[in-house]
């Protein structure tokens, strides 16, 4: 452990390059762009789909990028539920949502993958982690359980697992036809507004009511 | 306002409290008894005639050969005149307006034994620190004063250093404070 | 705990009382501003009480460059004592030394000839211009403006050029010695330094253009770490920061020592929001109005270094021996105007040629007493205003 | 004399091994052989480096270019996956279509194209290409800024360093930081308070393969490219925040707990004012924006409408807070907090913060060059371009310089860096709840605004109609005028600087 904390930055730096290169190959989902014609603006009208996403990427590589990521975000939601200090729990929540992140990216959906960065893991992590720091529970704190609940927390999972166990193998999962899955955020924009419109409102309006009563709550009398 | 009425003031009212007035000296002084001390302050600071408001500066005396402690209280009147909204900032309109602009000294004598003073913090705010160094430097105790504590030696530093028969320490925390050479051959 | 009732901060904080809190409680920190801090300048330690950014309590803790200088005062002769003035605020050299020196010769009685008068008063106009740029400059460096720190270093290596030409040293001069000057000014000093002036007076303006009037520099000071008249005379605070809170008291001009009485200047003080030439959020007795005093003073410096230039008479610079002067049985206080404040020296004589005892009551000493009264209920980001504002050098400090 | 004892455990003497010690070695032996020869002609140097650097990137595109067109073929069918790697074409079939396309020896030639076709070759080229930019960049924004910093302050700057005006002089801190022995204070997070400065730098490294530099210019043109970035922005406060956290120091907390609050209330205003542009062009897509703009600076998005110009101003205002540069710089503000967040951090991972901190200045004055200034355009119109020069070599050389090209993207991005630096050394610092209130009682409502101006505007004035084109022509001239103002300002301060910085300063000045 000493000597791999002395050479820790030949470690990281190369994990850098790693999530450089995977971050890049996951994107290449997206068709380079022939340089001769350029897709025309998006018309009025019903957009032009864009010709056929394909994985330019041979299903190997791809697949082997899943079960990174895949990995990733199952042994950093563990950590999150063993980690005691506060902050790491932060950290490995933070790890969780940007390897779901890069899921999404793997699977083409780009649009989904930013949001998912913007919103958890630069909006809600940094407010949970500012929510931490301000609450009188200092800090340092330590989450050690006693074992009454450890044995509580366990029955649950086990029951939680069965279900889940027995939901992902009975239900048959819709193939993937492999056809034009990419959709553009013209799209996106349209069907929040014209078919999606209720739900996208009631929303909003919901924000608005968490907002109005966390500031209610926080405000000194 | 000359030293010798504000004397005579003090004189006409505490009468015997005031022991001594030298007036003659090249910065006159009065020395007062320290039972009396702390209304003499408060009547020094809030009678309309002398309006003594501003503490200058309290000097801890040694006086080993008649083995007393003194401090010395420097005090000046200095007119409170905010400059009125109109006078421009560096402008010739802010000329100062004499008041009762005098100088006054008081010496409070007390025994090396048990050298105790009332303190005069709640009258000047000002006193709160000179007292602390007072008391740090020369080893005089100001009863009730809020904070009776050292202010620049540390904390657990014996003897007071501006004492005249204060005995160098050879080392403090096992620093030592002083050279081979004046172990041998000690100066005082 | 006293409550901090916040009576004076117009803006976001007003209804931000201490004691009915939400159940949002920000946990409570003891923080050191440590004796190593960039913000309080030299080795002042402020021990801070904080919640969340709000400040509930700084008490300054001093006695970190304690050099037990009047316990060495009751060992040396006068002019043996002049080189550790200088060491005591080591921004104004010159003013120390005069301090000393006029002590000492009242208490002795020796008549300084009318030359060495105008050669000190000029050269302690010069220091007093010198201290206030340090001033100036480091007050921009704490609320983040770099550039007006390099510009006034500037200007001030000029004055210190001067210094050097005149005593040789640049920082600790012992120029000024019992009895007068310790040795003639150089040939064409007096039209070098009148060439300097006649650069440096368009100067001020510059800064007033890049700091003093800057918006954000003025949403920073204005308002912040107020003081009241009927506090600034309680805490016995002298200098800019008495005049910042619109006392009119500067002993050049209340009690004339030596020759001030000869020349015709005028003393800033501090003025409300409003008036000519100050920005409308500013309040009597704020940072800003400490700061703009210091910076006005600096222009009425180089008004009376004018006058003594074309007053200044020829003779000897040194009223004769300086060495075992015999100190009469009697004491002595006097105070003489420095850049920071009243600087006092208590001479004690006992009829031999060392004092019995020397007391400096050290203006910083007296200004910084008063950071506790006034930093309780401000923010974090005010403690270095405030510190700068009263612009304390830790030598006299701790002496 | 007796020998204090030392309260601390004395260390023996650090050896540097591994790749500390290798770059040092490397680095010694390179500046021996190479100090005379930079020594004797700097400016040329730095000049034709600049040069050499743009042309080495268009020739890959010109060869990337030239494989498709000539060795693929417009019309082959892209799903015929054949050959070992997935490669569509063989050694025989590259050899002939270079014969055809007169390419001087196909037989030699065929191995080199060979890898071309290969997606992730090309991808590894280019993003070598940026990996190189992106650790000029920092180096350089640094030496610049210490430059105009100096030359702001009456003074001169780094003068020594490699010769001319200290051109190197970052890159030996670069060097003299990876050898500094980077401790970290006990009690702090051991594996928090190495995994900082990454979480705080790798975001905006990610965040310059989403930036479009020309219109073929970008590693990976997403059409999603803004919100990547912004995605990419809002991550860097998360290392930022651990760094405070992990190298327990409560000034570090302090710094944490500040940039925490600026970054969250700073990016909101911010991706409301990115809002505007793409509302007026209608798509994500950066290079899309970028070519919007192509027909002269009347066209450029700022002086569309007057939203849009306060938009710009709003959302450099709120970019300057969320990089924490100039007058919101208050978590590593010296005077308070010692130096925030990177207190407790020396040598190689404090240089990982700085690097992290100027690429982000860099990709967010990038964004607004993009969404505002007219990208990659240079004012003149693009008409006038295709006029004049046909569509050979090098008229498209000469287009690329002096029309549309990355000089143009980066010339630009240079001049936003500048502003941010002549901010940072003329203004004092905010308080903290003086930003906030900043934030929240004048940038959002004057956003929200702003954005209701921009959609009204947007919808009910006719394009080209009269209200149009006379506020278009107005801001053009407004936007003109204040450029050449600020041009005629330097040369005035560069012409007559003797008299401006005062005569005792200037003879001292070195090289002045």
């Amino acid at each position: 452990m000493k000597t791999l904390m002395r050479y820790d930055k030949t470690i990281l730096a190369g994990l850098l390059l790693a999530a450089m290169a995977c971050c890049s190959a996951s994107a290449v989902a997206q068709d380079y762009p022939d340089p001769k014609e350029r897709p025309e603006r998006v018309v009025e009208g019903e957009a032009v789909p864009q010709d056929a996403y394909r994985s330019e990427v041979t299903p190997v590589v791809e697949s082997v990028l899943f079960y990174i990521f895949g990995g990733a975000l199952l042994l950093s939601a563990v950590g999150l539920c063993i980690c005691r200090d506060v902050v790491r729990m932060a950290t490995c929540l933070f790890f969780t949502l940007g390897s779901a992140a890069v899921l999404y990216l793997l699977l083409g959906a780009f649009f989904l993958g930013a949001i998912q960065l913007i919103v958890y893991a630069g909006g809600t992590l940094i407010l949970l982690v500012f929510g931490v720091m301000l609450t009188n529970k200092s800090p340092w704190v330590r989450f050690d359980c006693k074992p009454a609940e450890m044995i509580a927390a366990a029955g649950v999972a086990i029951v939680l697992f069965f279900g889940l166990a027995t939901m992902l193998t009975t239900t048959e999962w819709a193939q993937s036809t492999g056809e034009a899955r990419s959709t553009t955020v013209a799209q996106f924009g349209k069907a929040l507004l014209t078919t999606y419109l209720v739900p996208f409102e009631v929303a909003s309006v919901m924000l608005l009511v968490v907002m109005i009563a966390a500031a209610y709550m926080a405000r000194q009398e | 306002m000359a030293p010798e009425e504000v004397c005579d003031i003090l004189k006409e009212r505490f009468g015997a409290a005031v022991l001594d007035a030298k007036l003659d000296a090249r910065r006159p002084y009065v020395v007062v008894d320290v039972a009396r001390w702390h209304d003499i302050a408060l009547f020094l600071r809030d009678d309309e005639r002398l309006q003594f408001n501003m503490l200058e500066c309290l000097s801890a005396l040694d006086l080993l050969e008649d083995n007393k402690l003194a401090a010395v209280y420097d005090m000046f009147s200095v007119p409170v005149v905010i400059a009125s909204a109109s006078t421009v900032v560096g402008g010739s309109g802010c000329k100062s307006t004499p008041l009762l602009r005098h100088h006054m000294a008081v010496r409070v004598e007390v025994d090396r034994d048990k050298p105790r003073i009332p303190t005069v913090s709640d009258v000047w705010p000002a006193a709160d620190w000179h007292e602390r160094e007072a008391f740090d430097m020369m080893g005089i105790v100001f009863d009730n004063h809020p904070d009776m504590t050292r202010i620049l030696c540390p904390d657990d530093w014996e003897g007071y250093p501006l004492r005249k028969d204060y005995e160098f320490p050879l080392e403090y925390h096992g620093i030592p404070a002083t050279t081979e050479h004046t172990l041998t051959n000690p100066k005082h | 705990m006293a409550t901090t009732v916040i009576e004076t901060r117009p803006d976001v904080l007003i209804d931000f009382d201490k004691e009915s809190q939400g159940d949002v409680r920000t946990e409570e920190m003891l923080i050191n501003m440590g004796p190593q801090h960039p913000a309080t300048h030299g080795v002042l330690r402020v021990v801070l009480r904080t919640d969340g950014e709000l400040i509930l309590e700084s008490v300054p803790h001093i006695g970190y460059l304690h050099r037990c200088a009047e316990k060495i005062g009751e060992n040396l002769q006068p002019y043996q004592f002049i080189p550790y003035t200088d060491r005591m605020d080591y921004l104004a050299g010159m003013n120390n030394n005069q301090a000393y020196a006029i002590a000492i010769e009242q208490l002795v009685g020796i008549e300084v000839p009318e030359r060495a008068l105008y050669i000190r008063m000029i050269f302690a106009e010069l220091n007093r211009i010198a201290s206030h740029l340090v001033a100036f400059g480091t007050y921009g460096l704490d609320m983040g403006a770099f550039t007006p720190f390099l510009y006034s270093f500037r200007e001030r290596e000029m004055i210190l050029d001067l210094f050097e030409s005149a005593c040789g040293a640049r920082l600790t001069y012992s120029y000024i010695n019992v009895g007068g000057v310790h040795d003639d000014l150089p040939d064409k000093f007096l039209d070098v330094l009148l060439e300097y002036l006649d650069y440096f007076e368009p100067k001020v303006a510059e800064y007033n253009q890049l700091l003093s009037y800057n918006h954000i520099f003025v949403k920073r000071t204005a308002n912040v770490g107020v003081i009241s008249a009927a506090d600034a005379v309680g805490w016995a605070l002298t200098g800019p920061v008495l005049r910042g809170s619109g006392v009119n008291w500067d002993l050049r001009k209340s009690t004339p020592y030596e020759i001030y009485d000869r020349f015709e200047f005028d003393v800033p003080v501090g003025l409300p929001g409003g008036s000519e030439g100050v920005p409308q959020s500013v309040v009597v007795g704020d940072c800003w109005c400490r700061y703009m005093v210091r910076v006005l003073e600096m222009l009425q410096s180089c008004r009376i270094i004018r006058q003594a230039i074309k007053q200044m008479p020829d003779g000897p610079h040194l009223a004769g021996k300086l060495k075992n002067l015999k100190l009469p049985d009697d004491e002595i206080y006097v105070e003489i105007e420095n850049p920071r404040g009243q600087l006092g020296f208590y001479v004690r004589g006992d009829g031999s040629t060392i004092p019995a005892r020397v007391k400096a009551r050290g203006p910083s000493f007296c200004n910084i007493s008063i950071l506790n009264h006034v930093g309780s209920g401000c923010l974090l980001a005010d403690i270095p205003a405030i510190v700068g504002s009263i612009d304390i050098v830790m030598g006299e400090v701790d002496r | 004399m007796t020998q204090m004892s030392v309260p601390w455990r004395p260390r023996g003497k650090v050896r540097y091994t591994g790749l500390s010690g290798l770059i040092a070695g490397f680095a010694r032996a390179i500046y021996g052989m190479a100090a005379p020869v930079v020594r004797a002609f700097p400016g040329s140097i730095l000049l034709g480096a600049i040069f050499t650097v743009i042309l080495v990137g268009w020739a890959h595109f010109l060869l990337f270019e030239f494989a498709d067109n000539h060795l693929i073929g417009a019309d082959s069918n892209i799903s015929a996956v054949r050959g070992f790697l997935g490669a569509e074409l063989t050694l025989a079939e590259i050899e002939n279509g270079l014969a055809v396309a007169g390419a001087p020896a196909p037989g030699v030639l065929q191995y080199a194209f060979y890898p071309i076709q290969f997606r992730i070759v090309r991808d590894l080229l280019s993003a070598g290409g940026i990996l190189g930019f992106i650790s000029v960049i920092p180096l350089y924004t640094i030496w610049w800024e210490r430059k105009v910093a100096g030359r702001i302050q009456s003074r001169t700057g780094p003068m020594r360093v490699g010769g001319w005006h200290g051109w190197s002089q970052s890159m030996a801190d670069g060097i003299k930081l990876i050898n500094k022995e980077d401790f970290v204070p006990d009690h702090a997070d051991g594996v928090l308070f190495r995994l900082a400065p990454y979480v705080a730098f790798v975001p905006a490294i990610l965040a310059f393969f989403a930036l479009p530099f020309g219109t073929y210019w970008v590693f990976r043109e997403l059409d999603v490219a803004l919100v990547f970035i912004l995605a990419m922005l809002g991550i860097e406060v998360l290392g930022v925040i651990l760094a405070g956290w992990a190298s327990n120091n409560k000034w570090s907390v302090y710094g944490a707990m500040r940039e925490a609050c600026q970054m969250v209330s700073y990016e909101i205003p911010m991706g409301m004012a990115l809002l505007i542009p793409v509302m007026a062009v209608g798509t994500l897509s950066m290079t899309e924006i970028g070519n919007v703009q192509g027909d002269g600076w009347t066209s450029w998005i700022v002086f569309r409408n007057p939203f849009t110009f306060a938009a710009a101003v709003v959302y450099y205002v709120a970019a300057l807070a969320s990089c924490k540069r100039a007058p919101f710089d208050l978590p590593e503000s010296e005077s308070e907090l010692v130096s925030g967040f990177h207190t407790e951090y020396s040598g190689f991972r404090w240089s990982l913060f700085f690097f992290g901190e100027y690429a982000a200045m860099f990709v967010v004055s990038g964004l607004c060059v993009i969404l505002f200034l007219g990208a990659w355009h240079s004012p003149l119109p693009m008409s006038l371009a295709d006029r004049f020069l046909g569509d050979d070599l090098l008229s498209r050389a000469a287009k690329g310089l002096f029309f549309s090209g990355p000089l143009w993207f980066v010339l630009k991005c240079v001049w936003l860096l500048y502003v941010q630096i002549w901010i940072r050394w003329t203004l004092p610092r905010i308080r903290i709840d003086q930003v906030l209130y900043a934030c929240i009682q004048y940038m959002l409502p004057l956003m929200m605004v702003i954005l209701l101006g921009h959609t009204l505007y947007e919808l009910l004035v006719p394009v080209h109609g009269i209200v149009w084109t006379f506020f278009n022509i107005a801001l053009s001239v407004i936007g003109g005028a204040v450029m050449l103002f600020l041009v005629s300002i330097a040369c005035y301060g560069y012409l007559n600087r003797v008299k401006l910085v005062g005569w005792l300063g200037v003879e001292t000045l070195p090289g002045s």
